[in-house]
């Protein structure tokens, strides 16, 4: 079942070039789809697009059948109920003059789903793997990776169906990044994602399809496998190529 | 850049255009009726009339406005009500005063303000270092007045150095005395301004001596003086250069209250006795005048700052 | 790095400076509030003879009416402070309402009010003040602070409109709208809090400048008339007797250099503290 | 073994009222490839700083470090200034802020280039330093050397950059390249490029490097030794090769256990 | 100047067969600069002292002394029935212009002052002149609607212009003993000698106006010897630094300047001359006179000066006596007191004047609120819409008694009585039956207390020591500088 579709969608932003050209993919219900591609090639452009930040000049995004309406906000209250994100710098995202609880419950809040939201909050940060006197402290107080987790939970308290995340290991420690992946893995079950990223081998250990971009258009898509295996497009083939392996050992 | 430089102008030209709406707006605001001012005492209703019509006060505002507007692309200052001389030409006559004032002391706080700024980063942590952001600092917190009333005592009164205020009838004609009536308001506005200029140029030296291209150029063998000179004054200037029109506006505002101390005949003191006389003219024509000033300064920094700073250049293309 | 100890290290080094602040604008504050409740003599009441010099009776000397200057100095702290807060107050006012505005609007819209402040502020605050008291019936108080608020503003808003520009482009605003959270929600709850550090800072300043141009205009005779004994306006009462009674137009200077140096060092030592907790982790 | 290029005994780097690099030794011999694993902040970029001289005046060094056989922890600014560009260069990690946004390319190569033409003895006049600041252009592989001369930094791309910032630590043709994570700010296709590029080029030169990295796979790549630190202290070093295969601290393992993982799972084996 | 150093070359040059410089140019510091140049044009107070006398002539001349002497003329004649006068002008006179002197010139120079478009102070005086005719060149007949005793004093402030003259805010042409040589607005305005002149040459080689807007500044400058002599001094501190100081000479002459309280006695409860009495009373004039001018200026209870013929002390009319101000302002109803608005222009005394008064009236319960406004506010709000309660002002001119006849003054005292004693004097038969009519007034507007006088400035000059046979009196605000002799 689709969840998610993207049909020919363009766009560029005010008097520039376009960014992205005629970009085609679906998302799978429960699945976990990959978008890679170097610097500038769009991706945080298209992800904006799925978050209903800015409307596509050209095609269309179908959220479970229906179109996404950016600019009805009936239509977003409910959307973004369902869809929720995670960016990629951990210092920036969290806003530095709240508490971790004010931070986590802001969507609770913002979208007035009931029910008791310091339980919601306590048991989002619980599933991130940090303790729950966390709520109490400032961002400033915690390190990169907790940031990203303390910001993962904000993105799934309100139980969405739809995660979208920005390069959100990209600015971590190899050693942190392998947790973060972990828990992304671990939530990803319970639903859908899209994890933009242009590190290929998070990609590859978190997503069951890919999305190659490059200059605004997609060069390549499939399942993660067929295309780490036999990338047929001359531009996947050299970025596999230039991925730096560890020396070959035990 | 020749683009940026014609789009530049044509915000220069909007902007005077916004500051004289901005002006005759204000001005229509002051109390009671300019031909009033005009006829002084004792005048009868038809006087007044009579006066209104021949200033235009009688007519719409939107006439008013437009008069004005016309007026203006003429440079047609009008006549002073109370001094019946041209406005302009009093105005040409005062700026040979307060122009040469206000550039030379702006010269000298930079002159002053640069190396000692420079001088404080670079010696931050040490303890002159130090002194030197103390003393900007008190030089930030003193009445400009004040300084020029103590200048005044220390060096006319108990010294006998220099004249206590006035100019010379003849002007510059009489170089001597005209350079010599000139030292203290100079200085006055001069140490004041280098004060806050030089916090200023501190601040971004400081910024400047922490930067990663200094780094390089050092890691690459340049010793301190050669990579500062060579790539540290140059990044440094560019920020400078940005506040430095704002700074010439306040070293104009420094000569209204300067000019008081001192009794010197320029802007200042024709504005303060505009504005004391209800001199509508005379305060209209300081006004644009000086706002013409500043915006043009504002301009010229633009421009340099651009020359200065390649990114610049390309970001307005 | 705790915050306690970072405080206790860093009270020799440059904190020293804050400290000095705090004591300067802390009397002068304290002063000025005392001087609501007492001074030593009415403010109006000949008590001394003409002129006479600082003793244990007029701590500061009396004026040419034979008032107690001491009393003057304290009801002009209270005035400073006024003038200092309200001008600050309206120039805030205004000028965070159009600077968000600006940082908000379209780009039309902002370059045009970008513009605006500029040629606002090319109009010096001071002369910007003395045209509106120019403009008002009766200089007063009120009309001096609506003057100097009004001269602010623009140099506020601009600051407003760069530090709100800066917060849009965070992610956590992002976070926020993803979220669900609407415009006024953010402004209030993300953008507010955390430009009011930054924006605290400047205000500081402006409120130096206020205090400052406030004296410049009484000095020129546009400030608050008497009864208001307004720093500005004794030193311009006290210059024709600099000669005769130099302590009259020495003690208001100092008190008002005092302030603005005291704000001055206030304000800087603050910067350091939030650039400081801004960098921790 | 002949002369150690680089000696560090017992460094230890402290601010006023905290240590950042405990105790460190390691040595550097001439034309080896040397390594600096750790992870954010273990006090990688303070080690390579302390080498060349440059730290931070709020940074007290102590131990030793014999440099090209002279000492650097206490020498006088004028001989650090003769002894950086000649025996130690570096390249650092952002390639936009490390330029000068002021200066055109070509300008900014050309100076040590002509610093070091004159300590040569070598003629350094306008057309020498051309000709050998075209050699260094095609060294790096940097296109368009006409245009580039001319660029200021913003005007290229984040790879070019850096190839810029190689270029003008090679014109120094120092004995000693300390490469301060010069590719993380890059693409991975860029990167690549980046570190062939390196590599060959201290191979062809025999210049000794130490390069700095958090990424294990590309510090694997390049070096023969390495160093492994965590909070300022070194937790592990040895042969490249036995580290990254067979590390015998926890720390480490974590690494090397992580880089395995994403590099299995390129694999399509996860 | 590295100094004019005023004192070092002060010692008398011994053996110098002249007591003075003749080309020396004479420094006048003044606060006072014209607005333009025409005094029928509301140029201020600063035009008369620089021109009147210097630049250009009357047909009078109101010497320092205080007498109204024929200058251009050279006789007169009055028709008996005192309405016609007939003038013979001096021969060999000459405009700067080259022009010579001529009856049409006489003619309209009289008739600029009284013409409608004319803001000159003094127009109503000069307004029961009939007609002027010139029968020759050399003489003009003056008919009158009714006599007038003062009329050469009035002519004595009317310059006599040349009719060729054009621009006269921006320029001049006079018959006086100098010609304006340059004005820098702001700064300076500078005389020299006129050759062509019909009298005795000026003792000097040019006198030059410096300007200042405050008095501090104009202080500093005669102590650095930048000017060489201030008119008049505007606080007793100044003078501290002059007195008993060898290098200068501080002299008092006799003033006419008089700081009052005007009420707009239209106007309630100032119609009430009880209350005006009231409040006259409540004010310790002498503290005050002590705070403004430590041991200087006169207190003389009314307003007219020692200088003028109709003037005795009139200190005991309701003298200081608070006791009796509360009685009085309750016989008038006012028991609880009452609140008024003061406006106080706004520069040296008069704020502090303000504040003065505030604080003695708040003792007889009556409230004060200070209102400060500039001079040109003065002129427009109160001398001409009179829209006030009450105000300060300085009334500096000669022989002005004559506004308390005009019930149209700002200050609206209508008096039946006065006004007709005053209008008779101008037609009395001689200068006694004048003298005692306005003696009389005097009596009666004091009696009423139809302003609250306050005091008499003091009139003090001081120069640098080595300058001489300046005028010291500044009657109507002339400064005569054709006599001034310097050392140098
Ligand atoms: N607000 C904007 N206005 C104009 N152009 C923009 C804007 N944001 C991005 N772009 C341009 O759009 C293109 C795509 O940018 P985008 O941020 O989507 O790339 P990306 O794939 O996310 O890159 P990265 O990996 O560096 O994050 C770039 O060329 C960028 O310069
Ligand atoms: N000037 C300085 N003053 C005080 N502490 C500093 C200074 N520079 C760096 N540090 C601290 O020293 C420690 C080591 O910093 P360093 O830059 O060497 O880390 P790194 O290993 O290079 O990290 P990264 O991989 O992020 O570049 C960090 O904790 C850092 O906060
Ligand atoms: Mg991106
Ligand atoms: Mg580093
Ligand atoms: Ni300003």
């Amino acid at each position: 079942m689709t969840l998610l579709s993207v049909e020919n969608v363009g766009f560029s932003y005010r008097s520039g070039k376009p960014v992205l050209e005629d970009i085609s993919f679906t998302v799978p219900r429960g699945a976990n789809v990959g978008l890679v591609g170097e610097s500038g090639s769009g991706k945080s452009t298209l992800l904006r697009l799925l978050l209903g930040l800015d409307s596509p000049q050209k095609g269309r995004i179908l959220f479970d059948g229906a179109p996404l309406e950016a600019r009805s906000s009936g239509y977003m209250r409910s959307y973004r109920k369902r869809v929720q994100a995670v960016f990629q710098d951990p210092y920036s995202s969290l806003d530095p003059s709240h508490r971790i609880l004010r931070i986590i419950t802001e969507p609770l809040r913002a979208l007035k789903i009931p029910g008791d939201h310091r339980q919601m909050a306590t048991k989002a940060i619980t599933a991130v793997g940090l303790a729950p006197d966390s709520l109490e402290r400032y961002p400033h107080q915690f390190s990169g990776g907790q940031r990203q987790r303390i910001a993962i939970a904000r993105a799934i308290v309100a139980r969405p169906d739809l995660v979208l995340a920005d390069e959100a290991v990209s600015a971590l420690d190899l050693s942190t990044r392998i947790r973060v992946v972990d828990l992304f893995e671990e939530i990803s079950e319970a639903m859908t994602m899209v994890f933009v990223s242009h590190d290929m081998g998070v990609v590859a250990a978190l997503c069951d399809q890919i999305v190659v971009l490059d200059k605004g258009r997609i060069v390549e898509a499939g399942l993660t496998n067929d295309i780490l295996r036999a990338p047929k497009h001359p531009y996947t083939q050299s970025l596999l190529a230039s991925i730096p392996r560890m020396p070959a050992g035990s | 850049m020749l683009k940026y430089l014609i789009r530049r102008l044509v915000i220069l030209l909007l902007s005077l255009f916004v500051a004289s709406v901005v002006l005759f707006i204000l001005l229509r605001l002051l109390p009671g009726d300019p031909a009033n001012a005009l006829l002084g005492v004792g005048a009868t209703p038809e006087q007044i009339a009579a006066a209104q019509a021949q200033i235009g006060s009688d007519q719409p505002l939107g006439m008013q406005f437009l008069t004005y507007l016309g007026d203006l692309i003429h440079f047609d200052l009008g006549t002073s009500f109370v001094s019946r001389s041209s406005v302009l030409d009093e105005i040409t006559r005062r700026l040979s005063v307060t122009l040469p004032l206000a550039l030379s002391a702006f010269f000298l706080a930079l002159l002053i303000a640069v190396p000692l700024g420079v001088f404080a980063a670079v010696k931050a942590n040490r303890w002159y270092g130090l002194v030197l952001s103390i003393i900007s600092q008190i030089g930030i917190a003193v009445p400009v007045f004040w300084l020029g009333i103590l200048m005044v005592y220390a060096f006319a009164l108990n010294l006998r150095w220099l004249p206590s205020g006035g100019f010379p009838l003849r002007g510059y004609a009489d170089p001597g005395r005209a350079i010599e009536s000139m030292v203290l308001p100079v200085l006055t506005i001069a140490l004041i301004m280098s004060a806050s200029l030089m916090r200023y140029v501190r601040a971004t030296t400081l910024k400047v001596l922490g930067s990663d291209f200094l780094r390089t150029a050092r890691a690459l063998g340049e010793s301190f003086p050669e990579a500062f000179i060579r790539h540290g004054l140059r990044n440094a200037a560019v920020p400078v250069v940005s506040v430095l029109g704002i700074e010439l506006s306040t070293t104009f505002l420094g000569a209204v209250v300067v000019e008081q101390v001192f009794s010197l005949p320029g802007m200042g003191s024709m504005l303060l006795l505009g504005i004391q006389q209800r001199d509508y003219p005379n305060i209209q024509g300081v006004l644009i005048v000086s706002t013409l000033l500043v915006l043009l300064t504002g301009f010229l920094a633009d421009i340099l700052q651009r020359l200065l700073d390649p990114r610049l250049r390309q970001e307005a293309r | 790095m705790s915050a306690s100890k970072s405080i206790l290290t860093r009270f020799s080094g440059t904190n020293a400076t804050f400290w000095l602040g705090l004591l300067l604008v802390g009397t002068i504050t304290l002063t000025g509030l005392l001087s609501l409740v007492w001074t030593p003599y009415d403010l109006s009441d000949m008590v001394a003879g003409r002129l006479e010099a600082p003793s244990w009776q007029h701590w500061a000397g009396s004026d040419r009416l034979g008032r107690d200057l001491f009393t003057q100095l304290m009801i002009g702290a209270q005035i400073a402070l006024i003038v200092g807060c309200s001008a600050v107050a309206i120039g805030a006012a205004i000028g965070v309402t159009t600077g968000i505005l600006a940082a908000f609007a379209t780009r039309f819209l902002d370059d045009a009010l970008a513009a605006f402040f500029d040629i606002l502020i090319a109009f010096p605050t001071l002369l910007t003040a003395m045209l509106v008291v120019a403009a008002s019936d009766e200089a007063s108080l009120g009309t001096a602070i609506l003057a100097l608020g009004i001269g602010l503003s623009p140099i506020v808003g601009r600051i407003t409109r760069l530090l709100t520009k800066q917060v849009l482009s965070q992610d956590y605003i992002t976070a926020a709208r993803v979220s669900g959270s609407s415009w006024p929600s953010i402004v209030f709850w993300h953008i507010l809090p955390n430009i009011l550090p930054f924006l605290g800072v400047n205000l500081a300043l402006q409120f130096g400048l206020a205090v400052m141009a406030e004296a410049s205009l009484s000095y020129l005779g546009l400030g608050a008339p008497p009864p208001n004994a307004s720093w500005g306006r004794m030193l311009q009462e006290a210059q024709g007797t600099v000669y005769t009674a130099p302590w009259g137009a020495i003690l208001p200077g100092l008190a008002i250099f005092a302030l603005v140096i005291g704000v001055n060092l206030l304000t800087d030592g603050l910067r350091d503290r939030l650039d400081a907790s801004r960098r921790q982790v | 073994m002949t002369q150690d290029l680089l000696s560090v005994q017992n460094l230890s780097l402290s601010t006023a009222d905290k240590g950042l690099v405990k105790n460190l030794s390691f040595t550097i011999a001439p034309g080896e490839r040397f390594g600096l694993i750790g992870e954010s902040g273990s006090g990688k970029s303070l080690t390579s700083l302390a080498v060349s001289g440059l730290l931070p005046p709020s940074i007290k060094p102590s131990g030793r470090i014999i440099l090209d056989g002279q000492e650097i922890v206490g020498a006088p600014g004028k001989q650090l200034d003769s002894l950086r560009g000649d025996a130690v260069a570096t390249v650092f990690q952002e390639p936009l802020t490390a330029l000068d946004p002021l200066m055109p390319l070509g300008k900014q190569i050309a100076l040590p280039l002509r610093r070091r033409l004159r300590r040569e003895g070598k003629p350094s006049g306008r057309a020498e330093v051309n000709r050998h600041m075209r050699d260094l252009i095609d060294q790096v592989r940097l296109p368009d050397p006409e245009r580039l001369v001319r660029a200021y930094p913003h005007e290229v791309s984040g790879g070019q950059r850096q190839r810029v910032a190689i270029a003008m630590a090679l014109a120094c043709r120092p004995k000693l390249l300390i490469a301060d994570e010069p590719t993380t700010a890059l693409d991975v296709t860029t990167q690549d490029q980046i570190i062939k590029l390196l590599t060959s080029l201290v191979d062809e030169l025999g210049i000794a490097l130490m390069f700095i990295s958090h990424d294990l796979a590309v510090v694997g790549q390049m070096v023969e030794r390495v160093m492994v630190m965590r909070n300022g202290a070194c937790v592990e070093s040895g042969l490249a090769a036995d580290v990254l295969t067979a590390p015998k601290d926890s720390y480490t393992q974590t690494l090397v256990d992580a880089a395995h993982r994403f590099d299995a799972a390129l694999e399509g084996r996860s | 100047a590295l100094l004019t150093a005023s004192a070092l070359t002060l010692t008398p040059a011994a053996g110098l067969a002249q007591d003075y410089t003749p080309d020396a140019v004479v420094n006048i510091g003044s606060l006072y600069e014209p607005q333009n140049l025409d005094n029928t044009g509301g140029a201020g107070q600063g035009i008369n002292e620089a021109f009147n006398g210097n630049v250009y002539e009357g047909l009078f001349v109101l010497t320092d002394g205080g007498d109204v002497k024929p200058k251009l003329v050279e006789s007169y004649e009055i028709s008996d029935d005192g309405l016609s006068y007939s003038f013979t002008l001096k021969d060999g006179v000459t405009f700067h212009s080259g022009d010579p002197l001529t009856a049409t010139d006489v003619k309209n120079s009289i008739e600029r002052v009284t013409a409608e478009t004319s803001s000159s102070s003094r127009k109503k005086s000069l307004s029961n002149i009939a007609s002027i005719e010139t029968p020759d060149d050399k003489t003009v007949v003056i008919t009158l609607e009714k006599p007038s005793i003062s009329l050469p004093y009035n002519l004595s402030y009317v310059w006599i212009v040349n009719d060729a003259a054009t621009d006269i805010s921006n320029s001049e042409d006079g018959t006086g003993p100098y010609q304006l040589q340059e004005w820098r607005r702001g700064s300076a305005l500078a005389l020299v000698p006129f050759d062509g002149y019909w009298g005795d040459k000026p003792t000097n080689g040019g006198v030059m106006f410096q300007y200042f807007t405050d008095a501090t500044a104009q202080n500093n400058a005669l102590l650095t010897g930048a000017v060489d002599i201030i008119t008049s001094i505007q606080s007793p501190d100044a003078l501290s630094l002059f007195v008993d100081n060898p290098d200068f000479t501080v002299s008092e002459g006799a003033s006419t300047t008089k700081e009052l309280l005007a009420y707009n006695d239209r106007i309630e409860p100032f119609n009430d001359a009880k209350v005006r009495s009231a409040l006259s009373r409540a004010v310790n004039k002498e503290k005050l006179l002590q705070a403004i001018w430590g041991d200087y200026g006169t207190l003389i209870g009314s307003f007219v000066p020692p200088t003028d013929p109709w003037y005795v002390d009139l200190n005991d009319v309701n003298a200081y006596d608070p006791e009796s101000a509360k009685a009085l302002l309750a016989e008038a109803g006012y028991a609880d007191g009452f609140s008024f608005t003061l406006d106080t222009p706004d520069y040296d005394p008069h704020p502090v004047v303000a504040q003065f008064l505030q604080n003695e009236l708040a003792k007889i319960n009556v409230d004060v609120k200070i209102n400060i406004i500039t001079a040109n506010e003065w002129y427009t709000k109160i001398y001409k819409s009179h829209d006030f309660e009450a105000t300060l002002q300085e009334h500096v001119n000669h022989r002005d008694i004559v506004f308390y006849g005009n019930p149209d003054f700002y200050w609206g005292y209508n008096n039946p009585e006065v006004t007709k004693l005053i209008s008779g004097s101008e037609s009395a038969k001689s200068i006694d039956e004048q003298t005692k009519m306005l003696t009389e007034a005097n009596r009666i507007i004091a009696e009423d207390a139809a302003s609250m006088w306050l005091y008499l400035y003091p009139q003090i000059v001081v120069s640098t020591s080595n300058v001489s046979g300046y005028p010291l009196n500044g009657l109507n605000s002339q400064f005569f500088a054709a006599d001034i002799k310097k050392v140098d």
